[in-house]
């Protein structure tokens, strides 16, 4: 059974790749025949309101980001551990919440210091 | 001086745009904002280097609508360039006209009939409503409203580009004021038609400000945004709602006295933040304010000529000279500098453009913002290109 | 006779199957139901682009589309007709393979959450024990693509978009998860066809939704937020903010890529309403017991279409938000009501059956929500201003 | 040298029942040639860039908000990256400093693409056009389709204009003599761009799509 | 407010060594203005910003204007020593003559500020400011650092007159692009050559017309 | 509160989607092919040239004066002198435009040749479907295309042509009256024949028709 | 036994894209697509739950935070010196040998090693079960890593923000 | 199905290429993909361990992995985050030039 609908998955995924890819097909084919493509130094020139693009696009990006990733991996990860405690909930034991209570509240503190910190003020 | 420093970094000098102080975490990228871009609102273009999405540094870059107003000014009769100065703020034509009906009146010393003042005045205050309305229906754009605020001012405007239509000819360039007169005269049937409208434009605001003034997302995107300190405002030469929004009492319909604007009981709304919201809200009030002086005008219009007779529309040459005729356009104070050597065109021919001049600080409110912050900075301070280039 | 009608798209699929030999019956059947996903779903994104142009188009006092067949309703068709026969830009100095991908990959992500979506009594396409972690692995993905054709691109904008989305689409997704958590606590299991389960009963004729309990309710706010601002709709849409950034990550993509991505947001905005549906909502559960004569897909997509509607409302009233106070939404306002309501929800356990859970759930929660808002609010110093004239 | 790509579709074909076809489309009829359904594909979905220069922008974006509702059309999609838009409406006056950027622009979208010149700046350099820094008319570089006289046009002027592009875009074909530039594989898809020089732009016109006609007198 | 004599007296006082001379209005308006030397332009112009009874904090416009050279034909009596011959001895006689002589006037560009003050709600004040002729001595005194609003104001005048601003932070062009080479408000300023064709064929822009074609074609041959 | 000012906004497009399905005044998009909105009378577009009676050509009041082209802020008029001349609508010999050009491409709309016009004969068109993919065949009007009936000026402006009507009668009046006192001068002179009122009383029995303006000659 | 070739091959592939690569942008993308056969093995190895959490972490978490950093190290240009380091041949040699020794011990160990299982129903209220009973030390412990990680990756990562609007002092 | 030996060998495969691009990349970014490689190897091995073991229903192995996955985020979080703070300080994510500044 289980491998049964991973089977279905991998069917569904072959059918978006192919709604994906299918008119893009269909659209280089149109090219093909009726508008052919004609690729030149201005028109595929990166758009720059209308400017000519001055310097790389790829620059060094701010570490603002890069923190606000970290957080979310870390709660990512958390969410991991939370989701089968919240599975097991109905039938957890007092103590047993209590432990994810700590479990959350360590993160949380996480949160709150990195909060305090001002990771969490975008400049 | 207090305004040295801002929350964004210092000034060097006493006047100069703030310095801003780049972190070296990350590099600076430079983009070109404009000419082409959704919120530019026409052709102007911002060089902008980022760190992060914070500006650092911002330079504007005009000309991309310079349409050499100024030189066709001195090879075209005094008349013919009515019509040009409706292409000025292509929002607000009458204004445009009355500023330059009344330069070339200053320089002729010619008079205008009391019902051609009073028909101006009406004029000129339904063009700053629709100004205002589309001003910040452009704002709310900008701030990425879908164009529910803009399709509902634009709504409005369209009443008052019928009215335009149905006296001027025109829903925009409407060429309507002649040195010491107006055009036609407006009919009864017009009057009412003009009180009707009015009579909906509170309405409408409370619509507007029911959408937008209480709006969290707008509070906390328009409040303490660009602010504009009131002596450096009064240094860089800004007028108009920007400055008012500063705390700065200074309306040329109360300080020029001029037209008939004395008649009226009208106050003038001030700020004190200087900010983006501010701004937003003064034009909200200048509205209200604008509707009071068109329903005392439009009961008080008197009967009477709308020309002066001694007034001439061929051939029309002023003695030798100067003046410099100002006006309260929705945008600030619009100015005409007219020379007249005589001859039938202005030896020289300038206009002081309210759009140009308010931009001059552009630098120093936006900088230490983002750049979503820049486009709406920039959208409240309310220009046109056409203007600004000319 | 109702029982037919509920059941008739498994009733037609196991006809159909019944057409082809015994060994090829599954395959056939997994084939049909992938169809009709492919088909069903694109269907309503272009019926909720026609839905969005035509409601915004009211909501702005006109009349939206409607030339283009009748009522207009051919429009999508033409868009999309169009889309196919643009050329394709793509520009000399982009990463061309990562360019050629990302639309795909943002079409594949979206339409394999679909395979954990109960549409209806019977009709979920893999049952899986694991279906809601299925769907926000699948969800995690779809931000690599918006990555992907952002940089690309090679375009400021389009980077600037790119990062933009992707930082906003990270601070979403665990306001999300966490959101999911507080169900699941609910009702202990991860499967999407037993949360619906559990929220199908009715009590005088009411039905069990978890939207009708506190800290149901509060989830569900929290995670329509999230969801809003996981799909990039207004007043989020900051990744193509186009007052700010032009078009955001596909700035540079032209013709059926550009239409990709276009479908890949709808169609990830129609998934996320069906979940929403499925967590809150009571998913394909008729909303009053007496009208369950209804056939439960009709209520699913009900309530799909209305989340799209509300989505609509936003767009046509909003403006958008700024990126350091959507992050600090996320970080500060969102995630810590999410965290309350996370143990609230612990708490509604423990405090046994009767009314007493209700009132502190509920007060609890909203003592969270005014202190938290008001600090946001008041640390800013936000709020309506009195004016002064001069005469 | 002879005439240029740009200007050969500039004839409308009207041989075909315009009418007809538009009461068809509106119908939802389905036009059965593959012809007919590009054609109709691209006429029910012109997406304009975002595009503004001048004063006739304003009356332009007069034509999208709710007294016109350019939408009905479904052209309300106003794209703000050229790569996705298909119809540039050059709105107002385009001076020698904005030239090269409005050429560049219009490379830069994706084919089919169309261009109405709007008001009367934009096709000749309008009132404006005695000035030094005024291009006199935007065809000098670029093929227009559709030019609307007006000063500025009014909203209904510029929705006129757009059914005239749309009966236009229907009058074209997909192959033979008289099909639009991008379906020749010979001709050019790029239109240089002009440089501002010293004193004026360089070149001063594309002879591809502007061939000066004679003066008469 | 005060009068512009007062103003001069005042000026005149506080900086002595400025030369202010007031350049009378025939216009109704009567607006006359005050003509500062460039050298001590700055140094007036900040009194007048900061002086307590004037206050002109704001600097509502700038114009540049240009006056071309101007040819004078003055009847001149002029008394030469000619030699004549009289009477067969040669002498040196003085001769008085009236000569039409022919004399420039040099031109120049003109910068004029029209102040006002928001203070005291009073003004218009007006500063003129001259320089020595239209070629190369055209630098006149930037007031930008006194009051922003001349910032672009003055680029403008710097672009299309060619003043160049001395002690402006950012005098570059402003309206037209980098690298153009013209003075376009200029009154002596030649347009660029690019009436190609006019429907309506007005004698002068046929002419222009005409010689764009005729050039074209020559250039045309030339390429040939 | 957080929130208040965000419901209130809701509540606002609630009510105007809900609005637009009621009433007019939440849903004002005219639909402009179909429908119309009228336009008022003082709309101007481009100007045309007022012909009386049938014949266009006969009919023209300009007398190629030239005020107009002088006076036309962008120069988009351009008129040719006749070298003969033809009487005038109260008879006397005019000079008449050989060639009478406007290029609606630059004409700005200002209405200054309508102003300017001392023979009334020149006035503003409310046309604007005038989009074309032809600048210089479709945009160029000579005369003949410019020419238009004193009927159509009353049908797009009645009160200002009644009025300009009224005021042509009565300036014919004058000439009439004036005429006619020369003639009752010359006559009560008693030199010679009157011949110089002999011109002007020829066309004078068509003139009362024309001054009423409901009538062709 | 084709299903996992595929998925083993795609696994590979992915690795050695990520490793090869000149690109570190593709790279990373390719690391992604290692991850995801990872995850596809783990599902075929019946463990869903640790799949999805593969799939969740890995391309939704960690590949973004390594696009991220390659950004922010301006990384994603291919320099223009070599891709490897001096030592490569040296790294090579020695991941060879690793190799070598493991694939010799995994197929000499081949017969001893378990061939076939019924495959074990595991339920996520099981998981979590065993989550709060058994390892809950190890759970509190890894939530304590956790922060640790945090703090201590924002520090590492943060620049010192305080100052930044500041004038730095003259050091 | 598929042998035991089958997953070991992958795994031993994913290893070996991590370790061989932790060796021999320069960039250090790229050393951490190798690293994450060689972890995700691991986690491999503990799945197919515990899905061929003889108590699958005892979840060591399987938990072990989940904690494994939660441990290489981490790591991944504060490696990277080192590599960019070299980076800020340095100008560089070059191993050899790092080693050539560090003398």
């Amino acid at each position: 059974m289980v491998s049964g609908s991973y089977f279905s998955l991998a069917v569904l995924f072959l059918g978006a790749l192919g709604f994906g890819l299918a008119p893009l097909g269909l659209a280089w084919l149109w090219a093909r025949v009726f508008a052919p493509p004609k690729p030149s130094a201005i028109k595929n020139a990166i758009y720059e309101c209308g400017l000519e693009s001055r310097g790389d696009a790829w620059v060094q990006f701010r570490s603002a980001y890069y923190l606000y990733a970290i957080i979310f991996l870390i709660f990512d990860v958390e969410a991991v551990f939370l989701l089968p405690f919240a599975v097991a909930f109905t039938g957890l034991t007092a103590g047993a919440c209590l432990a994810m209570l700590v479990f959350v509240l360590l993160l949380v503190e996480g949160l709150v210091w990195a909060w305090a910190k001002g990771v969490l003020t975008w400049a | 001086m207090s305004f040295t420093e801002t929350k964004a970094g210092k000034f060097e000098g006493w006047n100069r745009p703030p310095v801003i102080e780049t972190s070296d975490d990350g590099e600076l990228l430079e983009v070109s904002m404009g000419p082409h871009h959704p919120s530019t609102h026409g052709v102007f273009r911002m060089d902008v280097a980022l760190d992060g999405e914070r500006v650092v540094k911002l330079k504007p870059v005009f000309g991309y609508l310079h349409r050499n107003h100024e030189q066709i000014g001195q090879t075209a009769s005094y008349l013919q360039m009515m019509p040009y100065t409706d292409r000025l703020d292509y929002f607000c034509s009458l204004t445009n006209n009355w500023a330059y009906a009344l330069a070339v009146e200053k320089l002729a010393g010619q008079a205008v009939p009391e019902r051609a003042e009073y028909i101006r005045v009406i004029l000129a205050e339904l063009t700053r409503i629709q100004n205002h309305a589309a001003a910040v229906g452009f704002l709310a754009q900008d701030l990425g409203a879908s164009g529910t605020p803009l399709m509902y001012a634009f709504r409005e405007r369209e009443k008052i580009l019928d009215l335009f239509e149905s006296l001027t000819g025109s829903r925009m360039m409407c060429n309507y004021m002649r040195f010491g007169g107006c055009r036609v005269d407006v009919s009864e049937a017009w009057l009412n038609a003009a009180r009707k409208v009015v009579a909906g434009v509170p309405r409408f605001v409370d619509e507007l400000e029911a959408l937008l003034s209480s709006n969290e997302i707008l509070l906390a995107r328009c409040q303490g945004m660009g602010v504009l300190k009131p002596d450096l405002a009064v240094n860089a030469g800004v007028t108009g709602p920007m400055l008012r929004a500063t705390g700065v009492n200074y309306d040329l319909r109360k300080v020029d006295h001029y037209g008939i604007y004395d008649r009226f009981q009208f106050r003038v709304p001030l700020g004190e933040h200087g900010d983006v919201y501010d701004r937003y809200m003064v034009r909200i009030l200048e509205i209200h304010e604008s509707v009071k002086i068109l329903e005392q005008a439009l009961k008080e219009i008197p009967a009477g000529p709308i020309m002066d007779p001694k007034a001439k529309l061929r051939g029309f040459k002023p003695k030798p000279g100067e003046a410099y005729g100002r006006i309260e356009a929705p945008k600030g104070e619009l100015g005409f500098y007219l020379i007249s050597d005589g001859g039938t065109s202005p030896y020289r021919y300038r206009i002081r453009p309210p759009s140009l001049v308010n931009l001059t600080i552009l630098e120093d409110m936006c900088l230490g913002h983002n750049v979503a912050d820049v486009v709406v900075i920039f959208g409240s301070v309310d220009i046109v290109l056409g203007e600004v280039d000319r | 006779m109702t029982n037919t009608l509920d059941q008739i798209f498994v009733l037609l699929k196991h006809w159909i199957m019944g057409l082809f030999p015994v060994g090829l019956q599954p395959i056939v059947g997994i084939v049909l139901s992938v169809v009709a996903i492919l088909a069903v779903f694109p269907g309503l994104f272009a019926f909720s682009v026609l839905m969005e142009r035509k409601g915004l188009g009211r909501m702005q006092n006109r009349i939206g589309p409607n030339r283009v067949g009748p009522f207009g309703i051919l429009q999508p068709v033409a868009d999309g007709i169009k889309a196919l026969i643009k050329e394709d830009v793509v520009p000399y100095n982009a990463d061309h393979i990562v360019h050629f991908f990302a639309p795909i990959v943002l079409v594949v992500v979206v339409f394999m959450g679909y395979a954990v979506l109960p549409m209806g009594r019977n009709m979920t396409f893999v049952p899986m024990d694991a279906g809601l972690l299925f769907y926000f692995a699948m969800g995690a993905s779809a931000e690599l693509s918006v990555f992907m054709a952002g940089w690309s691109s090679r375009n400021k904008y389009s980077l600037l978009g790119a990062m933009r989305a992707v930082a906003q689409m990270i601070s979403y997704e665990i306001p999300l998860l966490m959101t999911s958590v507080i169900i699941v606590m609910m009702t202990g299991s991860l499967s999407l066809d037993k949360i619906v389960e559990a929220q199908n009963h009715y009590t005088w004729g009411l039905p069990h939704w978890y939207v009708f309990t506190p800290m149901g309710f509060a989830a569900f706010v929290m995670f329509a937020i999230a969801a809003t601002a996981e799909t990039n709709r207004s007043p989020f849409d900051l990744p193509e903010g186009e007052s700010e950034i032009v078009a955001g990550y596909f700035t540079e993509y032209s013709g059926f890529k550009f239409a990709e991505f276009f479908l890949g947001e709808y169609v990830a905005m129609l998934s996320i309403s069906g979940l929403g549906a499925t967590l809150f909502l009571g998913g394909w559960s008729a909303p009053l017991e007496a009208l369950n004569f209804i056939p439960s897909w009709i209520w699913f997509f009900a309530k799909i279409m209305l989340a799209i509607c509300g989505f609509i409302w936003l767009r046509g009233t909003f403006p958008r938000l700024r990126q350091d106070q959507l992050m600090n939404f996320a970080w500060k306002f969102v995630l810590p009501m999410t965290l309350i309501d996370l143990v609230v929800t612990g708490l509604w356990r423990f405090l046994g059956e009767g009314w007493l859970r209700w009132a502190v759930c509920s007060a609890i929660l909203l003592a969270a929500y005014l202190i938290t808002a008001r600090m946001g609010m008041r640390s800013k110093k936000l709020g309506p201003r009195s004016y002064r004239y001069a005469e | 040298m002879g005439v240029g790509e740009g200007s050969a579709d500039l004839g409308l074909n009207s041989n075909i029942d315009q009418n007809l076809k538009i009461e068809m489309g509106k119908q939802g009829i389905f036009v059965t040639t593959i012809e007919e359904l590009y054609n109709w594909g691209r006429r029910s979905s012109v997406w304009p860039m975002q595009f503004g220069l001048a004063c006739c922008a304003i009356e332009m974006i007069a034509t999208t908000m709710a007294r016109y509702d350019l939408a009905r059309f479904g052209a309300e999609v106003f794209r703000p990256s050229p790569r996705q838009a298909d119809l540039m409406i050059v709105s107002g006056t385009v001076t020698k400093k904005m030239a090269p950027q409005v050429v560049r622009l219009y490379n830069q979208m994706a084919e089919p693409k169309y261009v109405i010149a709007m008001g009367a700046c934009a096709i000749s350099g309008g009132p404006f056009k005695q000035g030094y820094n005024v291009l006199k008319g935007i065809d000098r570089y670029i093929p227009v389709d559709v030019h609307i006289p007006g000063c500025p046009p009014r909203p209904e002027a510029l929705m006129e204009a757009f059914m005239t592009l749309q009966k236009k875009i229907d009058g074209q074909s997909l192959t033979g003599e008289d099909r639009p530039r991008y379906h020749d594989a010979e001709a050019t898809g790029e239109f240089p761009v002009p440089e501002p020089g010293e004193h004026d732009l360089e070149p001063s016109s594309n002879p591809l799509v502007w061939i000066t006609p004679v003066v008469i007198r | 407010m005060k009068t512009v004599e007062e103003i001069k007296a005042a000026i005149e006082a506080a900086v002595p060594v400025a030369r202010v001379e007031i350049v009378p209005n025939g216009s109704p308006s009567a607006e006359h203005s005050l003509l500062i030397d460039a050298a001590h332009g700055f140094a007036v112009a900040k009194f007048l910003r900061d002086d307590a009874e004037l206050a002109l904090d704001y600097l509502s416009n700038v114009t540049g204007v240009d006056w071309l050279d101007k040819e004078i034909v003055e009847k001149v009596k002029v008394t030469h020593q000619v030699s004549k011959t009289v009477d067969g001895v040669e002498a040196v006689v003085e001769e008085t003559v009236e000569e039409a002589r022919k004399h420039v006037v040099p031109g120049h560009l003109e910068a004029v500020y029209h102040f006002y003050s928001m203070k005291f709600k009073h003004g218009p004040v007006i500063l003129r400011m001259r320089t020595e002729n239209r070629s190369d001595k055209v630098e006149l005194p930037s007031l930008t650092p006194l009051w922003r609003s001349a910032e672009f104001q003055e680029r403008e005048v710097f672009d299309l007159f060619g003043i160049v601003f001395t002690g402006h932070p950012d005098l570059r062009r402003l309206l037209m692009w980098e690298g153009f080479k013209d003075y376009p408000l200029r009154r002596d300023y030649v347009e660029p050559d690019d009436f190609e064709y006019e429907p309506t064929a007005h004698d002068e822009v046929l002419a222009r017309a005409k010689a764009h074609q005729n050039r074209e074609q020559g250039s045309g041959n030339k390429d040939q | 509160m957080l929130g208040e000012g965000l419901l209130k906004g809701l509540a606002e497009t609630a009510k105007n989607f809900a609005g637009s399905f009621v009433s007019k005044e939440r849903l004002i998009t005219v639909q402009y092919p179909e429908e119309r909105h009228p336009l008022p009378e003082a709309s101007r577009n481009f100007p045309f040239l007022v012909y009386d009676g049938a014949d266009w050509e006969a009919g023209l009041r300009c007398v190629a004066c030239q005020i107009c082209e002088k006076e036309c802020p962008p120069k988009c008029i351009y008129i040719e002198k006749s070298k003969d001349k033809k009487p005038d609508y109260v008879g006397k010999m005019q000079i008449y435009p050989a060639r009478f050009d406007i290029d609606i491409s630059v004409c700005m709309s200002c209405q200054i040749c309508v102003e300017v016009c001392p023979f009334e004969a020149i006035k503003m068109d409310t046309e604007f479907e005038l989009a074309t993919d032809d600048r210089f065949g479709g945009l160029l009007q000579d005369r003949k295309q410019l020419a238009k009936s004193n009927e159509y000026y009353h049908a797009i402006h009645p009160t200002e042509a009644s009025e300009v009507d009224a005021r042509l009668a009565e300036e014919k009046a004058k000439v009439e009256e004036k005429a006619r006192a020369a003639a009752a001068a010359a006559a009560a002179k008693a030199a010679a024949p009157a011949a110089p009122a002999a011109p002007a009383a020829t066309p004078s029995p068509a003139a009362p028709k024309e001054g009423e303006g409901s009538q062709p000659q | 036994m084709i299903v996992f070739a595929i998925l083993a091959a795609l696994t590979v592939a992915g690795s050695l894209a990520a490793v090869l690569l000149r690109n570190t942008v593709h790279c990373a993308l390719a690391l992604t697509g290692a991850f995801i056969g990872l995850a596809l093995l783990f599902l075929r190895l019946d463990a869903q739950f640790a799949g999805f959490a593969q799939i969740l972490v890995y391309v939704g978490a960690v590949a973004i935070l390594v696009v991220f950093a390659i950004l922010l190290t301006r990384g994603s240009e291919t320099p223009a010196t070599g891709v490897f380091s001096r030592t490569w041949f040296a790294g090579l040699v020695v991941a060879a040998g690793v190799f070598a020794v493991l694939a010799w011990t995994v197929l000499h160990s081949a017969v001893a090693l378990p061939h076939e299982f019924a495959a074990p129903q595991v339920s996520v209220a099981q998981i979590g079960n065993a989550l709060m009973g058994r390892y809950v030390l190890p759970l509190e412990i890894v939530a304590v890593l956790l922060t640790a990680a945090m703090i201590g990756a924002v520090i590492v990562a943060m620049h010192e923000k305080p100052g930044k609007y500041e004038k730095k002092e003259a050091n | 199905m598929t042998p035991l030996a089958g997953y070991l060998l992958v795994a031993a495969l994913v290893f070996a290429i991590g370790l061989a691009g932790a060796l021999t990349r320069r960039n250090a970014i790229l050393v951490l993909i190798g690293i994450e490689l060689m972890l995700n190897a691991a986690n491999l091995n503990f799945i197919a361990f515990w899905r061929y073991g003889p108590h699958p229903e005892a979840l060591t192995g399987f938990l072990f992995a989940v904690f494994s996955i939660a441990i290489a985020a981490a790591e991944a979080a504060v490696g990277l985050g080192l590599v960019i703070s070299i980076y800020r300080h340095l100008r560089t994510t070059d191993l050899d030039e790092i080693n050539r500044m560090k003398g």
